[in-house]
């Protein structure tokens, strides 16, 4: 017995889905992963390492690269009564199943007149700042989040991490998770060890009253950096982070805009008709007399991802721009 | 059944989908089907054949080309003509349509309208049983022009390379669309396909129903009992045009009536005739119960009601909170 | 001689786009159509009917099924010479070749430094109405508007599908037009033979100072009946057609704000995610003192299309639902 | 070129890249180098080999594992370091990295990241040559991985079915990633892939630059002469990890070993040796020349300059108005 208190432990944001992926398998038989180089190679990210020994080759499977039927077989291992969870490597390869997502998940069971669901959860990567150039950077949450019959998700703490996947894997429908490439280093405590987390709200990450920062995924450490600086200036921000980018939690973005009459929301989409925009349309249509000031967008620039570091940096939204806007809209 | 009740049965099943579609063809005109409407007509002894051999918990995948096989597998008919009138009592309560049928209770995974969009989908089924040690078949059923649809062979190497038991039923009917299977594929010899995947292939006569059920018997005995996907290339020919829009602008009027000839229920009808099965007065009966059912399920898809507007929203995600 | 003034020729929307290709490969050697069935077949809507007699199968070319291959074989074309007009049967296949698109035309010349640039052309048809179901049945004219590096065009109009076609072959870079099969029967007036129209800008359909109604391609016309509606009930109402929905023209949506101050956003798209959202995030950051009322949006209800008639109806936009909105926001 | 001088020029070809990579890893490690690096170490014999019997108008198509290929294909060795340092002289502006290595001149179409993308481009130009009736060739280079994916089987039937002049390259390293070809494709004899579209294939011994140089001094020379497109099999081996992120867990070191008793280079040398055409003396100044080469190369890539923040938006669109 020893009366030190030991210091809580961390994790990796990497670790807490690996934990998540395993908890699960080890519950429910009908879990599996399927996915290039999830078992050999250790996963891509290594999200998966280690779990091919445990688990062994059929339920940590290695897929060759054919993303279509990959990711088709995965909704029909979930018609067929498992619970797979597919990875895509990154969302930039997500568009050759494109097809697969939109075509057959999304609609089974509306168009079988509700004799059919797809019970498959659906991981990959996204995001930029890791210098991967324009085929490796896309950010295209908002695509995904633009189609009835999914559920889509984006992490964007350890504990969304460690959490979101065993609601996912419950849900009836399918469910796609983003996990933000800049984030799977991200240390932090362990959450509590069955920690599931609610999978249908967005949730207030720093209380504030001057104005709402809107945000989700890897752009949700640079809002709250943000919200610190503008806190310095004597600006009291609050930071919303979406979580579940569809279904929308309307009421969060309402309640928040209704507090502080103030908004910035924060993408790493291209600002066109991304994610962004939803949001501000939702404002605009539901809570434009709450508005003191003009909603602004920070965006990744209308442009391909470029490779070097300065411009790469240059083409993403930065704390530095998001305490601009953010100054701007309060006229400080 | 004795051997040569199944061979009438086979050929009631044929003509089932021969008058059901015919029928199909004039309540369009009539307007009381729309949408697209693709008639098997002349490709009936694939369905009819591959549907014989499989189990009741084995699984089918079929295209938008599937009144044939959802009346093979045993929908109700009257369930499928109020599908096609949009009624709330067909198979997908009016939502699909004639290119969407669904049927939980046969494992009928549709009705997939996207050529080859299907298969991964059936190699998927095909894992879970396999996962599951459950000794079932997949069966999906694409054209030949789905071919040349990378998930066409995304899904074949997926299938070889876990030895998974799905049966693949390419229906060469010779056309996609207007597009003759020369102008589609290099090398138009298909189970090469099947061969640069180490698949099991056999090129069967598509208007031959006892051909088609022999090769399935086999090909679907091999694959349930393990011995990974197998490949059937059935050799057919549709009659009708592509769809109701169709004005058949790019095959000559000769070549269809020459397949005409080989006509799947009339080479039958012809066979169990010529042996001594069935004579004009069994056939006539035949005929008769066909038109009956036909006649029922229309008057079904006549009664049938709408889905109320309300309602639309229904289904677009699972009544059951996450 | 004859004093009799013949009647103005009449074409459909069809055959203007039809009329277009087939001028533009007599002008052009380097001018060729790619596509499923645009041959042989004619066309799955008989847009290229006769052309084959006219330009021969190499120039009229029948692809199998393969999206991905013939429209990136479109691109490579381009980038070898070529200018080349590649057919989608539908934007409901052209997901499988999406990636082609955004991964290849769409960034090419940026992330070559500028040193290759892709004049390839892509049409398809969009949109519902025809019973089509689930999967035939999509309009996702906003995913590609997101895309930097392409332009996205939308005729409305007979004159539009027969004007936008050229100056589409002479932009250097990818243009996708979508078509929707709503109108290919539509019937007008034949605009001026050479009728080559601006590709950049949007248009006032009808002139209006009470509301604007936002719109384009197959929902243009439901806007322009809606707005007679209106007119009969003493509502002025202006219709702005985007016509172009990549690179959008902002000031032309600006304008019509600042004239009327009332604006219904009408687009056969999804709502959440769609190309209606990011209008109204426009105008929410740059003309929100404008709006006298909220925006609204009256979009695609949130589901797969069903085959039936009157659900199919019930799903899509209708001159009712534009109605009642406009007048929701006038009050009256 | 005497025969002799040719076949030292090939050496001279591969030591290039080889040292070239080299020097990149380490740049890496030092983080001038960022993002993805791919490197080609093991595999030199096969971009030489092919490139070298390309012409100046012929077009080449190539992977995020491209820097041999770039190489070989004459493009300045400075530029290219240039662009893997991000800086504005680079070949592509410093916006493509390590895997978007692009020349206009030489007509290198990258530098192509998404696994198979590069395929249906090199059907386009090689399309594009054959409606404007130029004699050119238009060779791509891919992975065996690429074999899996949907789009390769597009491509091939395309180029097959349309009789392009398209020379295609596979690469067979064994390895995509971590994932061993027999753990990729249920039947691992790639040229019979090919075989189902109708294509000619061979198989090659890529650790040897001779052998490689004339399959595709022969399958180039079909091609151009309007023989349709030729398939490749390039049998190799990528001595380092798949990019700078792998630990290798996959493969045993014992196998890696195995094949650097392959090393194209160190073969290619013995064998020259043995023949009297090359001497300790003349390496010694192969490898001077080609250490300084790389040496100015980084030094270019030092001085170069950051491409100015303000022209980020540059060659989004053409600079021209349509
Ligand atoms: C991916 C895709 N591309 C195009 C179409 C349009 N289309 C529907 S059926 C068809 C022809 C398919 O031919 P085949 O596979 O031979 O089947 P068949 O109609 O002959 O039974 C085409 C091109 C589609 N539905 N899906
Ligand atoms: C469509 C797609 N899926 C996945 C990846 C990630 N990825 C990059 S390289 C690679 C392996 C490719 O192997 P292979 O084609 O054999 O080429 P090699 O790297 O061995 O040269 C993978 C999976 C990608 N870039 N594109
Ligand atoms: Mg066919
Ligand atoms: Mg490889």
């Amino acid at each position: 017995m020893s009366d030190v208190i030991a210091p809580p432990e961390t994790i990796t944001y990497r670790e807490a889905i690996r934990e998540a992926m395993s908890e699960a398998m080890r519950r429910d038989d009908r879990v599996f992963l399927m996915g290039e180089d999830v078992g050999r190679y250790g996963g891509c990210y290594a999200v998966s390492k280690g779990m091919l020994e445990e688990f062994g080759p059929e339920r940590v499977r290695d897929t060759p690269l054919s993303e279509s039927a990959f990711v088709g077989a995965g909704i029909g291992a979930a018609l067929g009564g498992m619970r797979p969870i597919v990875e895509v490597m990154t969302v930039n390869f997500s568009l050759l199943a494109l097809d697969q997502v939109v075509n057959t998940a999304a609609v089974y069971q509306h168009m079988s007149g509700g004799q059919f669901n797809v019970p498959v959860v659906i991981r990959m990567a996204t995001g930029a700042g890791r210098q991967l150039a324009a085929q490796h950077s896309h950010s295209l949450e908002g695509w995904y989040a633009h189609v009835p019959g999914l559920r889509v998700l984006a992490p964007g703490t350890i504990e969304d991490a460690r959490g979101m996947l065993a609601p996912a894997l419950d849900d009836p429908d399918p469910v796609i998770i983003f996990e933000h490439v800049g984030l799977y280093n991200l240390q932090g405590e362990l959450p509590e060890v069955d920690g599931s987390v609610d999978i249908t709200t967005a949730q207030i990450r720093r209380v504030g009253q001057d104005i709402s920062v809107v945000t989700y995924g890897g752009s949700l450490p640079k809002a709250i950096d943000a919200a610190r600086e503008l806190d310095e200036l004597g600006i009291s921000a609050e930071v919303l982070d979406l979580r579940v980018l569809r279904p929308l939690d309307k009421e969060a973005i309402l309640r928040t805009v209704s507090s502080t009459h103030r908004v910035v929301i924060v993408d790493e989409g291209w600002k066109t008709g991304g994610i962004s925009a939803e949001i501000a349309a939702i404002i605009a249509e539901e809570a434009v007399w709450e508005l003191d000031a003009p909603i602004e967008r920070v965006c990744t620039a209308e442009v391909p991802i470029p490779y070097a570091r300065h411009m790469e940096q240059a083409a993403l939204p930065q704390v530095p721009t998001i305490v601009a806007a953010a100054r701007r809209l309060v006229g400080r | 059944m004795t051997d040569n009740e199944h061979r009438l049965h086979l050929l009631e099943q044929m003509l089932r989908i021969r008058r059901f579609e015919e029928r199909c063809a004039q309540l369009y005109q009539a307007e009381k089907i729309r949408g697209f409407l693709h008639l098997y007509i002349g490709e009936e002894a694939v369905a009819t054949g591959v549907m014989e051999v499989l189990e009741p918990d084995d699984a089918i995948v079929a295209t938008y080309r599937e009144h044939g096989h959802a009346l093979a597998r045993g929908l109700d008919p009257g369930l499928i003509m109020a599908e096609m009138f949009g009624k709330v009592e067909g198979c997908s309560r009016g939502r699909g349509g004639s290119m969407h049928l669904f049927d939980a209770s046969t494992r009928f995974y549709g009705g997939n309208a996207i050529v080859g969009g299907g298969l991964p989908l059936a190699v998927g089924l095909a894992l879970a049983d396999k996962l599951s040690h459950r000794p079932r078949v997949t069966a999906v059923f694409f054209g030949e022009g789905a071919v040349a649809e990378g998930e066409f062979h995304e899904s074949m190497n997926l299938a070889a390379l876990w030895d998974l038991p799905v049966l693949f039923c390419c229906e060469n009917n010779l056309y996609a669309m207007g597009t003759a299977l020369e102008r589609s594929e290099s090398q138009t010899q298909l189970t090469l396909k099947a061969a640069s995947y180490e698949m099991p292939a056999w090129e069967v006569d598509g208007m031959d129903v006892e051909a088609v059920a022999e090769a399935a018997r086999k090909a679907a005995e091999s694959v349930r009992a393990g011995g990974g996907p197998h490949f059937l290339e059935l050799r057919t020919y549709r009659f009708r045009a592509h769809s109701m829009f169709d004005p058949e602008l790019y095959r000559a009027r000769d070549e269809v009536e020459e397949w005409k000839h080989r006509d799947p229920i009339e080479q039958f009808r012809e066979r169990l005739i010529g042996e001594g099965v069935l004579d004009d007065e069994a056939w006539g009966e035949i005929e008769d119960r066909v038109h009956e059912e036909v006649d029922r399920a229309v008057a079904l898809a006549d009664a049938g009601t709408w889905e109320p507007v309300e309602s639309l929203t229904r289904f677009v995600y699972s009544e059951v909170a996450p």
